[in-house]
């Protein structure tokens, strides 16, 4: 157990808000909700990447940053124009 | 039947199913230690064997790949089902060409700031750059054709919540999608009857491997990779296609 | 690790009810996201990076992508219907 | 009861997704369902081929021979996740049409189907 998988440990706790956020109340709630989560765990990714010393692993993350990021602006726009 | 009994009769199952479960669940090993010689075997083997450091990836395209060629297939015809369920009729297409212009049955068109609009175009390239790099990199980090081509096939919508409609329209209606989906699944078929043609089994890895680490490494692993990437970037762009097809005619109608 | 696998876990099962119990289509779209998030964290905590990255792209993207388009297209028929039932 | 807890969580999650499509009252509310029913798979496969300590199969930073995880059933789980979306694919494009032919979108409506 390294610093950055004791800190990835710590930080997934804040995943229990973010359910709250995600799973309740109205869309727009929910969509700030996934956002939220989409960056806690891009973090929690690099952390455990760090931690696990395998540092190919860096894909993830990087792939996830981008993909929430465009992602949470195509629901943001349908949920505008079309829900 | 009625929705209380309906329930009733599921919690009574789910009951019973779940005591047997469990019950069973109790006496596997525990979870912790597996025990099984394959998975130890392959994850030994495979390095040396085949010259791919991404020993899921080598099980996937070489060791499992006839199964992989099936399921290859069932996106074929899953997506071939799409296109059947979802294509326009005839008498359909004629009412929405003689339908006048509705403009309160669309939300109003709200607008859209600039900074989305040059962010989504900038990120466009970026997304298709970094797909295809997922997608060709399978054989050494994680990676692969199927997750490299759903990246490519998600990237057209950036367009279309850019409003730069006219884009979206021609990339994704292009006839050359539906080749590529062709292309991809044939290509598949095609390697592994390659290696009848040599003499030996099917789908047997028969290009030279290469150096272990080396981005044209592993034989057909990267091969087959790149083409599932290609079946399946045709294969989502071509969904993504049929479900928008109304919303696009009728978006057109209103613009003109 | 353990722990955060386990913690992990424990919140998947706890959302997968929550989910199931939603009854607007749209909300369960969002929580669905949140769901496929989740999945790819437990993943790779669980050694299985591969697996997640394509829970990456298919859990978190291509799945509420899909089924946020069928919602579109199942509502715009309806109003669609709706403009034609008031004009006749 | 630790010694066996993804077992556990598989089995809650299969019995969650198959109350959600027992009560749905929306097409597309059982299709949810379905995906969250079959991750139920996931977590059984992961529980099977994971081993304490053990590495990730992937040999692009590390030297073949330490200890690793099954990439077996990663793999299955692989074809699972791909299986997934292609099911759901289609199942929606159904969901749609049955919505366009009947107008409706709620299981028990579907009767104008029966033979």
């Amino acid at each position: 157990m390294n610093p950055w998988l004791l800190t990835a440990t710590v930080a997934g706790a804040s995943l229990i808000p973010c359910a709250f956020a995600c799973l309740r109340g109205s869309p727009e709630r929910r969509l700030v909700g996934l956002e939220m989560t989409g960056i806690i765990v891009v973090i929690l990714l690099i952390l455990l990447t760090i931690g696990y010393g395998r540092l190919p692993f860096i894909d993830m993350p990087l792939s996830l940053a981008l993909l929430s990021f465009g992602a949470g602006l195509v629901f943001a726009r349908f949920l505008e124009k079309h829900l | 039947m009625t929705r209380k009994h309906r329930l009733l009769l599921f919690l009574i199952g789910a009951i019973g199913a779940g005591f047997v479960y469990c019950a069973g669940a109790g006496n596997m090993p525990p979870w912790t230690q597996y025990r099984g010689p394959y998975g130890d075997v392959i994850a030994g083997l495979a390095v040396f064997q085949r010259h791919a450091t991404d020993t899921v990836n080598a099980i996937t395209y070489d060791y499992r790949g006839f199964d992989t060629l099936g399921e290859e297939f069932m996106l074929f015809s899953a997506v071939t089902g799409v296109m059947l369920l979802l294509r326009p009729e005839k008498d359909e297409k004629d009412a929405s060409a003689k339908e006048p212009r509705n403009p309160a049955s669309f939300r109003d068109r709200a607008a859209l700031s600039e900074t989305v609009q040059v962010f989504t175009t900038a990120v466009f390239g970026l997304w298709v750059l970094f797909g295809i790099y997922i997608g060709t990199h399978g054989q050494l980090t994680p990676g692969g054709g199927f997750q490299g081509g759903v990246i490519i096939a998600a990237a057209p919508m950036l367009l279309y919540i850019a409003e730069n409609t006219d884009a979206f329209r021609r990339i994704v209606s292009h006839p050359f999608v539906e080749l590529l989906e062709g292309f991809g699944a044939a290509a598949y078929a095609l390697i592994g009857l390659a290696a009848l043609a040599v003499g030996v089994p099917f789908l047997t890895n028969i290009l030279p491997l290469g150096t272990t680490g080396n981005v044209f490494s592993s034989g057909t692993i990267a091969l087959i990779s790149a083409c599932v990437g290609i079946e399946v970037t045709a294969a989502f762009t071509l969904v993504i296609f049929e479900y928008l097809r109304e919303i696009l005619s009728r978006e057109k109608n209103q613009e003109d | 690790m353990m722990i955060l696998g386990t913690g992990l876990l424990t919140l998947i099962a706890v959302s997968a009810f929550i989910i199931v119990r939603t009854d607007d289509v749209t909300n369960q779209l969002l929580g669905l996201g949140f769901y496929g998030l989740l999945f790819a964290l437990m993943f790779f905590v669980f050694q299985a990076p591969d697996v997640a990255l394509s829970q990456i792209t298919v859990g978190a993207i291509a799945l509420p992508l899909m089924i946020m388009l069928a919602i579109t297209r199942m509502k715009h028929r309806e109003a669609v219907n709706r403009a034609g039932k008031k004009r006749s | 009861m630790l010694a066996h807890y993804p077992y556990y969580i598989a089995a809650w999650i299969f019995l969650c997704g198959l109350y959600g499509i027992v009560r749905s009252r929306h097409l597309v509310h059982t299709v949810i369902s379905l995906t969250i029913l079959q991750t139920s798979t996931y977590v059984l496969l992961l529980a099977i081929g994971f081993r304490k300590g053990g590495y990730a199969p992937i040999f692009a930073d590390i030297h073949p021979g330490v200890v690793t995880v099954d990439p077996i059933v990663q793999a299955l789980m692989l074809t699972d996740v791909v299986v997934e979306a292609t099911v759901v694919a289609l199942l929606l494009a159904m969901v749609v049409k049955a919505h366009e032919k009947g107008g409706t979108t709620s299981p028990d409506d579907l009767r104008y189907m029966r033979g």
